[in-house]
């Protein structure tokens, strides 16, 4: 059952799916942080990511005395394309995904494994000083959660017996995984708040380095950057959405239906998470994912492979 | 195929001869085992019939380039600490 | 067809890449140029049908060259090139071996006749190589795992300062505590002693 | 392989379109002048280039990862024949971790995972 | 186009705030307002909101940001004097007086994208140091790591806690970067992203009027500490909030309480403790001090800058922000430019 889009319908609608996604992820983080900061942004909410947007693109992109710009350049490329191949191993229906890839969950983790590079690239690009800060110390971050997100994947692959997303899907026909290895999914959510620099692991563009490796990044090629940040999250939130949460799975409404509904879901709880807690310290969440989450990537594999022998 | 295997092969062992510092040598040893990796999973493509075995070949290359890395990187650390050197002239006194 | 023409796309940017690695000044670029020429061999293998191997060597290569680039950066000189320079030795003899192994290698592939048994279409070689590691090869397998723990410690051993057996005041500044408490901490830009002599070292190749 | 084209199309697509957003409208305009090309420090001036042989406070943590993320190798084709193969695999693979998880406590106990 | 140019103008406008002399933290309660939106790095702005007095090393600063600031960007000078002397950069910048510049901020960002003007730069067009046409390749460089490549030196290795001699990077960073207080420069060396050296200095402020309600005490003076805090742990949501109570005059105590419960729940206080250990008490300590919003708790001895200073050695430099930034007196003058 390997379906996928024509090879020119492809970017298309991966660049789609992204360009709302992204959209959707801007919007529900101002609308959380409205609620949070009591001060609501009012009926211009929805509008509010274009206006800013419209700012950026007002706005002439800035140079560095002596940046690589070939790298400069690259970078947001590329974590832009990265969420996009990304998101194309999503299955969205029993009969449709953009590339239903044999190897999915190997073609994700190479996609977050290209992550830590393009940001290190953002990073080092500029030759300035905050950004070259930020830029290290996410890799320190990107090491230390790459192997949760492997353990986290491996054990959805388990029971599915395959690395293919729609199998794993399939898989959870009787029992989403979130009940069935109830460590999976807080564990993927550290890795999508890490692969997007986002919230309490925003290490890369924090505001404690002036906006990190974006520090220096104004006009398109920031907004760029930005929104290749958002269609991550959004990325991260569907692929969430499939593995631990049905996928398509659900009830009266069509499989797209429901898979947009928990999309959207993620994408509020990681927004939420966003704003509600602090950066960590890069050092302490090393330390941290290693001695903590780490076993709990083990206790996750152990469950799911105990819950599967027959 | 196999040719680019080679070219890759041969780029690597100039890299890894000419190179200096130990670092840009590692990377020159990289890039030989990139080639046998292609030559090998090549060889299993077209000549194994689909055993395993050749997939399991080139698994095993992969391991010895991270074991390679992770050590060869680690004595750079080493060397580095005991005496401010990265090249590989500054370590002829070990032949001592 | 199709096929044919990726894979020399492929092959070619994998060459050239790899090539280039050795011929540009900033190490950055130098560790993502070998990471390009990966890639591209990754999509070969992908090409000839290694659905698994493909992609994980692409995934593989990817976090190694991560952190290949963060070593690089720490022990070139001048890992920017700001300042152009050139640090080979032999050259002549490096150029003549790596020529001579190319030739080796094509003439091997062009003369050597190698079994002609292709990779039969529709076989499920992640489950193959999955039923290897758990049936004849468990060993191999193990053996890996035990090789990447000696790994893990070596490299911990050679590389971290293991603090563990010195005194926590090394964590308390920055610099080390100094013999004269006014010269202990080095003005901007100055060189130190020792330090100094191994830059004279690296100076001479500049 | 014929699902991975759709997916490498829709990388160099994104790719293509974002890099001529990120390069095309600077590619006319002059150079801004060198005050403004300045690092941004908050009106504060480095002394130097920031780029440098940059001492990354977690190398030794590197290392172990490399090591240790080879073992994903092995994990994805173990995950596909683990219903198949039941108790062996578990106990397989159980082996294999355990193993791994040794170098982390080892890194651990050594300070390894901390800034050095 | 105009759709764009409509589109930008009635965005939140991104504004960058530089506190100088007679600000105190008040500029901290503008993010109260959503129309606007602080940016921290002049290069994310499209107005700079330079707020008090700049004279010399301040003024100076400021022109090195107001060069930084997009060439389409817009300046306005919040003072309560303004005929005070003023430095280039506030030459040609939109003057108010009142009590809340939001709304000329706001007619600064309309100016700003719907009819670009470029800004002139007011430093010198050249290099750090000129470096063109000299050196071996005419970079400027020498051998390997010598000259002034590109117009500026390259980092030299210097010795290390960790014994691997690597690179060093000197610089001065301030005043105007987010947690820092008024007219605080650090002078730092970084190895690696952890300070091996630091030394706050403390630019003078300059005498005279300050801003109306530049000086707050008790617990408005503790939110607005906490807000700029918060900006610096990532929360902005929750600075937002704090910015509002503040500027609501802090009143409300069952609200205060609410913010300094859910700032406990954000983990900010675990992501402070053990740092910037000063006699015993570390970040954390001083931030739940501020949290009780006790006018009595609030007070305490100003710490001298180099005893800030040596405490910055051997931490990650957001840690040693932090540090910086949990030792700032809410009043005119930071703790550190009070140094002897």
């Amino acid at each position: 059952m390997s379906n996928h889009a024509d090879i020119w319908a492809a970017p298309l609608l991966a660049a789609g799916i992204l360009a709302v996604g992204a959209y959707t992820v801007a919007v529900i983080h101002l609308a959380v942080g409205g609620w949070l900061a009591q001060a609501r942004p009012g009926v211009g909410l929805l509008l509010q990511p274009a206006r800013s947007a419209a700012v950026l693109m007002a706005q002439p992109a800035t140079a560095t005395e002596r940046p690589d710009r070939a790298m400069a350049a690259l970078s947001p490329a590329l974590y832009a394309a990265l969420a996009a191949v990304a998101v194309t191993v999503v299955p969205w229906s029993r009969s449709f995904s953009i590339a239903d890839v044999e190897t999915g969950i190997v073609l994700w983790g190479t996609a977050e494994a290209l992550v830590i590079v393009a940001m290190f690239l953002h990073g080092w690009s500029s030759n300035s000083h905050q950004p070259l800060l930020a830029a290290y110390r996410f890799v320190a971050a990107g090491v230390s959660y790459l192997l949760l997100s492997m353990f986290v994947l491996i054990a959805a692959a388990i029971p599915a017996e395959s690395l293919q997303l729609s199998r794993i899907v399939e898989s959870q026909a009787g029992l989403w995984n979130v009940v069935r290895q109830p460590l999976g999914l807080p564990l993927f959510v550290v890795v999508a708040l890490g692969s997007a620099t986002w919230g309490p692991l925003d290490l890369a563009d924090g505001s404690d380095v002036s906006g990190g490796t974006a520090a220096e990044a104004s006009g398109i090629p920031g907004l760029v950057w930005m929104w290749a940040r958002a269609a991550m999250l959004a990325a991260f939130a569907a692929m969430s959405a499939a593995v631990f949460l049905g996928g398509w799975h659900g009830p009266v409404l069509p499989g797209p239906a429901w898979m947009a509904v928990k999309t959207v879901a993620m994408i509020t709880v990681l927004s939420a998470a966003g704003h509600l807690l602090a950066r960590v310290p890069a050092e302490r969440f090393v330390t941290w994912a290693w001695v903590v989450l780490l076993p709990l990537g083990f206790a996750d594999l152990a469950i799911a492979g105990l819950g599967s022998l027959r | 195929m196999l040719t680019v295997a080679a070219a890759l092969f041969g780029l690597g062992l100039w890299g890894a001869l000419g190179q200096q510092s130990i670092v840009m040598l590692l990377m020159g040893i990289e890039l030989m085992v990139n080639g046998i990796m292609l030559a090998g999973a090549g060889l299993w493509a077209y000549a194994a019939g689909g055993d395993p075995k050749g997939q399991l070949l080139v698994v095993i290359a992969m391991a010895v380039m991270a074991v390679e890395m992770a050590v060869g990187l680690a004595v750079v650390v080493a060397v580095y600490r005991v005496r401010q050197v990265d090249m590989t002239e500054g370590l002829d006194s070990l032949a001592r | 067809m199709t096929v044919d023409l990726a894979f020399w796309v492929f092959g070619l940017g994998a060459v050239t890449t790899g090539w280039r690695v050795f011929r540009t000044a900033s190490m950055v670029r130098a560790t993502f140029l070998l990471l390009a020429s990966f890639l591209n061999v990754g999509a070969i293998i992908l090409l000839l049908g290694g659905a698994y191997l493909g992609v994980a060597l692409l995934f593989m290569m990817t976090v190694e060259m991560a952190v290949m680039a963060i070593f690089m950066v720490a022990f070139m000189m001048n890992p920017a090139g700001l300042n152009p320079m050139t640090m080979v030795h032999q050259p002549r003899l490096a150029a003549a071996a790596g020529w001579v192994a190319f030739v080796a290698g094509a003439v091997m592939a062009g003369r050597g006749n190698f079994p002609e048994r292709p990779l039969p279409g529709g076989r499920p070689v992640i489950a193959d190589l999955g039923a290897e590691l758990m049936g004849r090869s468990m060993l191999i397998f193990e053996t890996a795992g035990v090789a990447l723990v000696a790994t893990m410690i070596g490299a911990v051993v050679l590389s971290s300062r293991r603090s563990r057996f010195g005194d926590e005041a090394g964590d308390e500044g920055s610099l080390p505590p100094a013999l004269d408490p006014d010269t202990g901490s080095y003005p901007p830009g100055v060189i130190p002693e020792g330090v100094g002599s191994g830059h004279d070292h690296h100076g001479g190749h500049g | 392989m014929r699902a991975l084209a759709p997916a490498l199309a829709a990388f160099a697509g994104v790719f293509a379109v974002a890099l001529a957003a990120t390069v095309w409208p600077g590619a006319k305009a002059p150079l801004p002048p060198w005050p403004a090309r300045a690092p941004w420090l908050g009106g504060g001036t480095p002394e130097t280039h920031a780029w440098s042989r940059f001492h990354a406070r977690y190398y030794p943590l590197t290392l172990v990862f490399v090591a240790f993320e080879m073992e994903m190798m092995f994990m994805y084709p173990w995950a596909v024949v683990y219903v198949r193969e039941g108790v062996t695999a578990l106990a397989d693979m159980g082996v294999f971790l355990a193993l791994l998880s040794l170098g982390v406590l080892y890194a651990w106990r050594e300070r390894a995972l901390r800034w050095q | 186009m105009t759709v764009l140019r409509r589109l930008a103008q009635d965005a939140p406008a991104p504004v960058f705030v530089a506190r100088g002399g007679g600000a105190g933290l008040l500029p901290v309660e503008l993010q109260a307002d959503p129309r606007l939106r602080m940016v921290g790095s002049a290069r994310h702005a499209t107005v700079l909101l330079a707020a008090g007095r700049f004279a010399g090393a301040m003024g100076d600063a400021l022109d090195r940001v107001h060069d930084q600031l997009p060439s389409t960007g817009a300046v306005v000078w919040w003072t309560a004097d303004p005929d005070a002397a003023r430095p280039p950069s506030l030459a040609e910048a939109t003057v108010f007086g009142g009590p809340d510049p939001v709304e000329a901020v706001l007619a600064a960002h309309r100016r700003a994208v719907s009819q670009p003007g470029a800004r002139r730069a007011v430093l010198a067009d050249e290099p750090p140091h000129p470096f063109e046409g000299r050196g071996d390749h005419g970079q400027g460089g020498e051998g390997m790591m010598g000259g002034v490549p590109f117009g500026r030196a390259m980092a030299m290795t210097a010795d290390d806690r960790d014994g691997l001699a690597l690179d060093q990077l000197p610089l001065q960073l301030g005043p105007f970067l987010l947690g820092l207080p008024n007219g605080v420069r650090v002078s730092a060396v970084l190895q690696g992203g952890v300070v091996q050296e630091a030394e706050l200095e403390g630019l003078d402020l300059g005498e005279g009027r300050a801003l109306a309600g530049a000086d707050a005490t008790g617990a408005r003076a503790d939110l607005r500490w906490l807000a700029e805090a918060l900006r610096l742990g990532g929360l902005d949501a929750l600075a937002r909030r704090a910015a509002r109570l503040a500027r609501a005059g802090a009143t409300d105590a069952a609200a205060c309480a609410r913010v300094a419960k859910l700032v406990r729940r954000s983990g900010l206080p675990a992501a402070w403790s053990k740092v910037g250990v000063v006699e015993g008490e570390d970040a954390r300590s001083r931030l739940e001090r501020r949290l009780r919003f006790d006018p009595r708790a609030g007070g305490r001895r100003p710490l001298p800058a180099d005893r800030i200073g040596r405490a910055l050695a051997g931490q990650d430099w957001s840690d040693a922000l932090v540090t910086i930034w949990s030792f700032a007196s809410v009043g005119e003058r930071a703790p550190a430019a009070a140094a002897p």
